[in-house]
């Protein structure tokens, strides 16, 4: 195994994008999740289908529509640039990318955190005066820690390993857009490469690892404290 | 089984399709990139044939295939191209590639693990302009997505396949490469079984090189 | 300050229509299980739209079908206490507390540290909701109510599962609240008649989602034809009296309208009213003035009405100066002592009889 | 058949330290909020593990932490009623009940339509256990225990949130699980002492997680010293009687052993015996028997006893032939009657005292 | 946009592979699922780490290591193919790469649901006389059917969508394992076939929400039967 700069770069850029995937995508995802699990609404369907679309379809694709959407061409991706947000070939483009390949698995994780939450409780705090965002942020929030950090995980961990939409939406340029994956995947093409390949799976592994203890831990603390142990 | 299965690198797909059509035996293809093809072979791929898009793979097969291959020949050759959008003035020389970009990026494939990506490099470093131009690359995971980059505009220009421009509407050859600025492209065959030996010598006919030929293909060298 | 509640509402084959008012003081729903109560209660706290209706508090609709009005629970302020606890189980005891407090703008009745001695919580302030007793939870969403200063408190069975002596701790204070400077009025769900009239000022019978009887407290409870809805063993007139005297042995002198009363017990102070139960079945007539007995509660009574019942018991209706009695005796008693309406004779009630529990006010 | 509990257990700063035998018939476990009764029925159940102590049923250990056998739940057969129902939510009453009746091998006391109708369930057979009411959901868990035909029954307040009449429905269902031919031993958790004395055969008083008094019902419940761990007011003793005969005019005579009661109500057949509760405070002594009063249950004691208590209250501990029972007067008429040990008086019972609800077995 | 039979082979293939990776998969994923949630053993870590793999690693990779494990040439791969069992190259190989790498999502799913029962059901039926598989089998899964149901959907719509692992693990061979992303990524790359490519991006899509679709309305019966209305 060898362990060259641009692995370490690349190592460095899939952090960060995880990180900033899931951060910007844990409220998003709470919000649809809510939505989905608590409101009946026209469309409802539709938009639970669009949440999973990024699952069914082969990444590429995934890839193309970003493009599509979101490139120095299309009108969305001409007014972000506008206002100073560059998405296609930067670094941005690859969070967004992965909060998208992500977003099915933090949405079903939070719903199903959030269908199991008794509403006896919301009512009982509603009877206390609290408004209804108090009794979400105070009552329904704390109890779904744990499906938020699940999906909070989950995100984190498909962030880390996104590959197909990444490349196609941002490239795949060093120390800018070249996630792990990328990387990866092109050791991988080069015949004799495979060292460098095992060394960067490596690199993947423990950070996914690291973020599944992690959440592992803080999962156990908040179950520890409503046990009462 | 009478069928003859071909293992073949992505950006041969419309040209092995013709070819097979015109084949006594129904033929079977599994396109893929080359780098996986390769893995598939050593792990042995139910192939008659194999053929990709880069010699050093293929050198890799034979090295790495469960039984060696029985015959090789290079069935085919390409040339590099930069494209730009349709209706792009062309461009007199490699020099002007940086100012044409501007502030975009020049898409092409992987510079290591794309075969149509590393002859660019190749050919970027023999005219002095990789290391100018090296950090505004667009690098793809194969060529067909740094054509549809410049299809799409996102890139001012690309360096792809001659193949890949000539069939893409959108698109425009603006200036053309040198064969010599790089290592040959070069599309070798193997045939791992007798059924591939006669696929692999019908590959190699006088129909298959001018369905070749019509696709933009070059001679394959040997 | 009063609620007024005139709602349908239809569960399956089980249809609710209810109209009553209550307020200011104690009201009690009183009822089978599965009559209603919890639906009713459900409903005025806004966590159930009826099918049909109008709810009011003072001037203001909170419900109103005709209208579409609906305010929401969380704008209605009235404070709930639960048939199961709901207590939060991520939080602490202490912050449950706290988050009964949170919504409040009223002046503070009671300290969360008050509350807490009062309930018995201290100890258990920084424990988690899943460790607790059955009892304990109940305490506990019984002060996150109390704390959050309700314009109106909403009862379901608050004290089922408290033993005894804890429920004598907690009545006082309910009485309080009944009571106090600034009223707060309570609608009490409860099947045991002995709460009830302690606590309650009007009382409303529901049976199978209907309500059978309601006023005042007073009146439905020396009413003999409640008895069957109340249970025989706990029908009883409630009475008002006026402590006269504390004796040096414990006992207090209460005034009625027609006679005095030694009870033991008596904590309130004298020239101040006290409520008084007296179950039917702790009436026993006499013909005459009896003596040589450890019963010293003797009270000269006219019989109102002999109500016969459905067993071999009777309910006479008695009235002693102007206060109402129930006695409850034998079909055969009544025979043997030729009871009739508007006879005179005595009734003997046993001091030990009225406990402190049934004294309020 | 007997279960003999030794355990101890400790949370955090609460101290479990317990020790009792029980069965065959109905032990009572009585305790305040907190006191430690259902730590100690999870233990017998096998749903908490001790952390020391033995659990025996008959010859077989069910749990000792010296030798470290622990038999799972499942294997116990305890039939466990719980405080909160806990009934299956994805199941219909009817399944839940089924499930109930699907792991026993032993033949069934009643069908699962019997214990439907006993337990007034048979229009809620369909519905969903989260429609249900608080009483409701109480029958539906017993229904299921029951079924579950439990070489030992553990219910844990199982009739908290019953109404009067339809814990009058209930209790002599239980009484007839305690009765019958397939005698099923029962550790009965209540606060509640009126089912304490009607149902229990012996009487565990838990306090702060120790055991402060037990013992066979009749002694524990007519010692004046258990009379403030039980409450003043539910204190009072539990007499056997026979039935001797039936008026036409609903009254049944009863014998003791040292004369006649007249009660109204009872169900029982001439011959067969009966359980009388008689609250001390509603027994009434006089120095002269009495006559002229309603009440015509007078009987000749004997004062064994005269415990004073700590308010204006005493008790008083007598015998009446070999019965005993207990009175609580006022320290006035202690002394106003010279009342003291070896006295012979005559006590007086109201006839409607004895309310069908006391009378068992 | 348009539909030739290699497209309808490849949702036929699709269709397939997806249903039996998610019948397979489901009870698998419960077990591992029932055990993170419920048990305590050394090696849980790990065991959760393991599980969460696929979602870390770039597909290709996992494509690898499967070839390197199951291919023809492997010890394992030949051991299974001398039992009758064809794993590379063959549709049952894409089955398997479509559980692997829908696991994580599906086990996720099924173990939020798990850990949101309330043991004290579990405790009540023991002292029925359940003995603990039945208490499992008729209180604990009945009570988890809305997780179990949103891992399956999950599960089956990463195996509609899976790409990467399965390409490189099967191959692409129209018909036998040409799986409908197999197939729009080789139609991606031939200029002008975008039309073909849209067509099965359509099939891709109907199959998932059908599946969607279906497991709400599943789902929906469960809760209403619940909540008794
Ligand atoms: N969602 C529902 N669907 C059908 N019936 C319902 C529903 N909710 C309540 N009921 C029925 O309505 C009746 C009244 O219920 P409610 O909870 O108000 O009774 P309650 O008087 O509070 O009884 P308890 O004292 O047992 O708590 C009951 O018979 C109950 O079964
Ligand atoms: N997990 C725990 N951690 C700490 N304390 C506990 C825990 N479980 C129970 N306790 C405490 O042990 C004591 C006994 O609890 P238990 O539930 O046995 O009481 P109980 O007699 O059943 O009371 P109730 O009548 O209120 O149900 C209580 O004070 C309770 O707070
Ligand atoms: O056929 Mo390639 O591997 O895309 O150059
Ligand atoms: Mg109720
Ligand atoms: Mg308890």
């Amino acid at each position: 195994m060898t362990v060259d700069a641009a692995a370490w770069d690349a190592l460095r850029l899939s952090l960060w994008v995880a990180c900033w995937a899931t951060i910007l995508a844990v409220p998003l995802a709470l919000w649809v999740a809510w939505i989905l699990a608590r409101r009946d609404f026209w469309g409802k369907t539709a938009l639970n289908a669009a949440v999973h679309l990024p699952l069914v379809l082969p990444p590429v694709v995934t890839g193309y529509l970003l493009l599509s959407l979101f490139g120095r061409t299309a009108p969305l991706g001409q007014a972000l640039e506008s206002i100073g947000l560059r998405l296609a070939f930067h670094w941005s483009g690859a969070v967004l990318a992965a909060i998208i390949m992500g977003f099915p698995l933090m949405v079903r994780a939070m719903r199903l955190a959030i269908e199991a939450v008794d509403p006896k409780l919301e009512e009982a705090a509603l009877t206390l005066g609290a408004p209804r965002r108090d009794v979400f942020m105070r009552v329904t929030l704390p109890l779904i820690v744990p499906g938020i950090l699940a999906g909070a995980v989950m995100g984190f961990a498909k962030a880390v390993g996104e590959f197909g939409a990444t490349i196609t939406f941002v490239a795949n340029i060093p120390g800018q857009t070249q996630t792990l994956p990328s990387a990866i995947w092109s050791a991988l093409q080069i015949p004799g490469a495979e060292g460098r390949a095992a060394a960067m799976v490596l690199m993947a592994c423990v950070l996914a690892v690291g973020a599944i203890v992690l959440s592992e831990l803080l999962a156990k603390r908040v179950a520890q404290r409503i046990a009462g142990t | 089984d009478q069928r003859v299965t071909v293992f073949a690198a992505a950006s041969l797909q419309g040209a092995l399709e013709e070819i097979a059509a015109s084949y006594i035996t129904p033929v079977t293809h599994s396109f893929a990139g080359s780098g996986t093809i390769a893995r598939q072979i050593a792990a042995g791929a139910p192939a008659d044939v194999v053929v990709l898009a880069s010699p050093d793979w293929m050198d890799w097969v034979s090295d790495n295939a469960p039984e060696t291959p029985l015959k090789t020949a290079n069935i085919a050759g390409n040339t590099l191209v930069v494209v730009a959008q349709a209706g792009a003035s062309p461009l007199s020389d490699v020099t002007q590639i940086a100012s044409r970009l501007a502030d975009g990026r020049l898409a092409m494939g992987h510079r290591d693990a794309v075969p149509a990506g590393r002859y660019a490099r190749e050919w970027l470093q023999s005219t002095g302009q990789w290391t100018l131009l090296q950090d505004r690359l667009a690098e793809t995971d194969n060529v067909r997505a740094a054509l549809a980059l410049v299809a799409k505009a996102e890139a001012p220009l690309g360096i792809v396949y001659a193949t890949d421009a000539q069939a893409e509407a959108r698109v425009e050859d603006v200036l053309t490469i040198p064969t010599a600025g790089h290592s040959p492209i070069r599309y070798p065959a193997a045939a791992l079984t007798p059924a591939g030996l006669d696929y692999l010598s019908h590959l190699q006919s006088d129909a298959a090189r001018d369905i070749l030929a019509r696709h933009g293909f070059s001679k394959g060298t040997p | 300050m009063s609620l007024i509640v005139d709602i349908q509402h239809r569960f399956g084959d089980f249809d609710l229509t209810v109209a009553f008012e209550a307020g200011p003081g104690i009201t009690a729903l009183f009822g089978r299980s599965g009559a209603g109560k919890t639906t009713v209660v459900n409903a005025v706290a806004g966590l159930l739209t009826p099918d049909q209706g109008r709810v009011r508090f003072d001037d203001q609709t909170l419900f109103d079908s005709t209208t579409g009005q609906d305010l929401p629970a969380d704008k209605r302020h009235f404070g709930y206490v639960f048939q199961d606890a709901r207590l939060f189980p991520h939080l602490t005891v202490r912050q449950n507390l706290e988050f009964g407090a949170k919504y409040t703008q009223n002046a503070p009745v009671a300290s969360l540290d008050e509350t807490a001695d009062l309930l018995g919580l201290q100890g258990l302030l920084a424990r988690a909701p899943n460790t607790l007793s059955g009892g304990e939870k109940q305490r506990v969403a019984l002060g996150r109510a109390l704390l959050s200063q309700p314009r109106m408190l909403l009862m379901d069975e608050p004290l089922a599962s408290l033993d005894g002596p804890r429920k004598q701790d907690i009545l006082p204070f309910l009485e309080q609240l009944r009571d106090g400077l600034f009223t707060i009025p309570i609608l009490y769900v409860s099947h045991a008649v002995d709460e009830v009239a302690r606590l309650a000022d009007r009382l409303v019978l529901l049976q199978d989602g209907q309500v059978r009887a309601q006023g005042p407290l007073f009146d439905v409870m020396a009413d003999p034809a409640a008895v069957p809805l109340l249970g025989v063993r706990e029908a009883g007139a409630v009475l008002e009296a006026e402590v006269c005297a504390h004796a040096d042995d414990g006992l207090s002198t209460l005034r009625l309208s027609a006679g005095n009363l030694e009870l033991p017990g008596v904590q309130a102070a004298v020239g101040s009213t006290v409520r008084l139960r007296v179950l039917a079945q702790d009436v026993i007539l006499s013909l005459d003035r009896p003596d040589g007995l450890s019963s010293v509660n003797i009270l000269p009574v006219k019989i109102d009405q002999v109500h016969p019942g459905d067993g071999p018991g009777a309910a006479i209706a008695l009235s002693s100066g102007t206060d109402r009695l129930l006695a409850r005796v034998t079909a055969r008693a009544v025979k043997e002592m030729r009871l009739h309406q508007g006879m005179h004779c005595f009734a003997i009630i046993k001091a030990t009889t009225v406990a402190p529990g049934s004294i309020g006010r």
